[in-house]
């Protein structure tokens, strides 16, 4: 055992989306696949990240809706109560495992073998598998992805517990709904999570060391979010510090003043960053150098310092998001295949699942400005947006960013209802490269969401027109 | 959700083209970056990335 | 009295979204603008169109899902009950009067002088208008938008009664729930409410003279909608006519093998079309011609035949969507004031607001080889969208047309949730002559629904490929 090895073209370490995608494109192109996962296939994003929150947050987001509704003729007459066991059976066997039974399929369809275990590099071109189920196995590879991805933060000032301080993967996985939870980082996992659990019935607490929510984040958009949690009755704490774990059921946290707060929690959630995962894989053995931070550098065509390895995802870089691992999983794929791919895209939106939800793609004013634009700012609130008011939704606006020379759109930050899938237009918009006016003279249909776009573009039109552009 | 929207291209002088545009000029082999653009705003299109890469090979006049 | 005339550069007639924005507009640009409507601002749109339409179908859709939450772990306990009363009083003062003050704002801000009453032309440079307030008032012109709309056929074989036999205004105006309500005409308004009654109570049955709902409508949609109907209980017959108008509470039904069936129903909507409005107008003092079917025939700056003098919205051709009206309004005003505006859009995208929701802009497949093209399709499921289950909305398919040898994306065709948020995009995409690459090498957000339409253009990609392109 361990002794014969098996080769191939292509090996993929880790089936997230990033490398169950770059699998599935470079079988697509004719390639031998072996892809090596020692959990399930999906990875952080479909098991323990993106979609059992996404989950979470729509069911917590329904009971809110409905139990908000009196004033639209909606009347609860007893309760809607939940019944947490078959929210999270429903998110296991309807959600998950669909997705990665899906998953699943395609690498079928695609003839790549998939191997359960973990796996290590034993030299350039070949590498061993820890199989999961005894045994070892060992491979040859023309070229390897690695798509090992992140792993949560696990400080030393508060250290998980696995029970009751728990990361988000054990936050997701909670049996029952904590009565009293306690966030520790404000960054989006954790404002995420502390809203899915405020609407299902916890008291929450948010700490958060820094002076703003979603640190990074446009503080026009965290303002409408922060009115927000207060109706949620969720407690912010910024400029607080958590620390010293669960003691008899609290949690002490230092405010901006250095008082010493107790916070009585159930379960507490610690967010406070990702970092890339590379343990075991044995990185010095193929040659593939990492950075001062653990990151694996890349090329455009996601390519480490060895021109045969590449390495795509979160265990490539700071931003780390599901689409983007996989948008580089298909550069890599086919870059391996020949094919002049690059990961040149202008623009990652990012968005925010909180309510109302928060997006933002390209540059913001400050940023427009920094590389020599000349930005002019529109706005347009969803208070005056008809679909927000028939939804009952009319809390956000829309922001574009424009530069007055070109009329270029340059990005666009958003609060509000549906803004995850709003952002989506001005995705393709910056990367088509359209100005201010493409967008406002395309049709928008009535009543939409969207119409809010639509009209902070015309408003922004008629601004430079009255200032006038040349 | 975090700190994005400053794309890996978020670079300087980056030549606007639609992605279409760029994966044309990866495949004629030009730095679209060198191309001049014609489009609205010097947006650099397909036909001037072409234009570009036949000047490049054309032979010269005998 | 009426003899006084005041002058003014532009007159509108009708203040729905065609003519408020074309006054709001109008005076943005400098010009004295005077509108006259003898109802409410906002027209049919606002007050008895689009927006209360999609204000009841947004509660309908709530306590829909709610009482359908079991699988997610929302137990009601008791009941959700609907106080109609309350949804309608809700509708009346925070969306539409909301909206229409909005309007009013709006005007008041451009100095658009409003004047309630209902004008007819005297000759081609001046008009009437018979107060609300009692008397008439005179009014010279250099410039008219002509925008009064159009209005709900009132068919002999099925007249309404104003009181259990109405048009979409009654049927969005209801006191109570009707417990049977029967739809006659299955076009997008009639099913658009039938859906929203039947998710607030009513027992539904609609009944559509084709052999299709929504008459026009890709089959592949409508099809995802019927076994929604089906879940919903709402009864469909096609190939179907009613006659002879509510009689001792039954509706006369013969099907298409010539059967006649009598319906119970305590309250008809009789849907059946609608017809541009100009009566009393008196076009021909002021020389305006109509066509046959008494459209105002208008070129691309949206002039009449008489020069000076303008028409938009339902008033000027049988695609009569509100977003068209207001497009159309921005181009006459911006006309007037001697830009070079013009109707000149590729498309108008087209939503319909029912569960699934449906939407389609561009061509489908047979209409780009109509024209020449030489179509490929893909498709992609909602089902394999992962923020679709996360939603616990399934159903539906994102089905994106492109053309073989230019890679151009020529149309969408969707159905699913959200959908009329998705269209933006694909709209947008259409306008900027985008290729099916542009979409495929977006970064779109996960999870989002969104994906559906880059899942279907990387497919499209993948297709082309194997085919091979050239
Ligand atoms: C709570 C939460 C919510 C999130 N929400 C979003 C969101 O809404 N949108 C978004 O874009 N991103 C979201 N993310 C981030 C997203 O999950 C990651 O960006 C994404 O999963 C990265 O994909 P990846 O393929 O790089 O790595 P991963 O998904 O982390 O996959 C790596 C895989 O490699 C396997 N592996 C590691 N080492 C080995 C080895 N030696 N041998 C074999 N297998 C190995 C792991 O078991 C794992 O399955 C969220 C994350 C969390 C935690
Ligand atoms: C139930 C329903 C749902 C709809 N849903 C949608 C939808 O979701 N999306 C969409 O795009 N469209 C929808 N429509 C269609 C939409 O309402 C129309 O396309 C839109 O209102 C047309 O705008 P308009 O400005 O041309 O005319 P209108 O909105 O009809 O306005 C015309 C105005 O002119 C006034 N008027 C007429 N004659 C005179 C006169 N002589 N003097 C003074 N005033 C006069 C009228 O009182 C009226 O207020 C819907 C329609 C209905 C009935």
């Amino acid at each position: 055992m361990g002794s014969i090895k098996t080769g191939t073209d292509v090996v993929v370490i880790g089936a997230g989306p990033g490398g169950y995608v770059a699998a599935q494109r470079a079988s697509q192109l004719g390639l031998d696949v072996t892809l090596i996962e020692r959990e399930e296939l999906g990875g952080t994003c479909l098991n323990h990240g993106c979609i059992p929150s996404k989950a979470l947050i729509s069911v917590g987001d329904l009971l809110y809706k409905v139990n908000n509704a009196a004033e639209r003729g909606l009347v609860v007459k007893g309760s809607v109560e939940v019944d947490f066991a078959k929210t999270q059976e429903w998110k296991e066997t309807k959600v998950i495992k669909r997705l990665t039974s899906g998953v699943a399929s395609l690498m079928k369809a695609g003839q790549v073998e998939v191997v359960k275990g973990t796996a290590r590099f034993t030299d350039p071109h070949s590498l061993e598998v820890e199989l999961n189920d005894g045994g070892t196995a060992a491979y040859t590879f023309k070229h390897a992805i690695i798509a090992t991805g992140s792993t949560a933060v696990n400080p030393s000032f508060f250290p998980l517990d696995g029970e009751n301080v728990v990361d988000a993967r054990g936050a997701l996985a909670f049996r029952e709904i904590p009565p009293r939870f306690v966030v520790v980082g404000g960054g989006y996992i954790g404002v995420e999570l502390g809203i899915a659990y405020a609407k299902l019935g916890s008291k929450v607490t948010i700490v958060e060391a820094t002076g703003q929510l979603l640190p990074g984040t446009d503080p026009d958009l965290v303002n409408v979010l922060m009115r927000r949690l207060r109706r949620l009755g969720v407690t912010v704490m910024l400029n607080a510090r958590a620390s010293g774990g669960l003691q008899n059921g609290k949690v002490k946290v230092q405010d901006g003043e250095g008082k010493v707060h107790e916070i009585e929690a159930d379960k507490v959630l610690v967010s406070v960053g990702r970092v890339p995962y590379t343990e075991g894989l044995h990185l010095d053995k193929a040659g593939v150098r990492v950075d001062e931070k653990g990151f694996i550098p890349v090329d455009e065509q996601m390519r480490t310092n060895v021109p045969h390895i590449y390495a795509i995802g979160d265990v490539c870089s700071p931003v780390m998001l599901a689409h983007k691992a996989s948008a580089q999983g298909r550069v890599a794929a086919e870059a391996i295949a020949g094919r002049p791919s690059a990961a040149d895209w202008q623009t990652v939106p990012a968005v925010i699942f909180t309510d109302p939800e928060i997006a933002y793609v390209g540059l913001t004013e400050a940023q427009a400005r920094e590389k020599g634009y000349d930005p002019v700012v529109s706005r347009y609130n969803f208070a005056a947006v008809g679909r927000a008011l028939t939804m009952g939704e009319s809390d956000g606006m829309v922001k574009l960013v424009g530069d007055r020379q070109s009329g270029l759109l340059l990005g666009a930050q958003m609060v509000g209802p549906e803004v995850s899938e709003l952002i989506g237009e001005i995705a393709l918009a910056i990367e088509m490269g359209a100005q201010m006016e493409d967008v406002a003279l395309t049709p928008h249909y009535h009543p939409t969401l969207s119409e809010g776009i639509l009209e902070a573009a015309l408003s922004w039109m008629h601004s430079i027109e009255k200032a006038g552009r040349k | 959700a975090p700190a994005a929207g400053a794309g890996p291209a978020d670079r300087p002088r980056r030549a606007l083209a639609t992605p279409a545009t760029r994966r044309l000029a990866r495949e004629l082999g030009v730095d679209i970056n060198q191309v001049p653009g014609t489009g609205p705003a010097g947006r650099v299109t397909s036909d001037d990335v072409r234009a570009f890469a036949a000047r490049r090979t054309a032979p010269a006049p005998a």
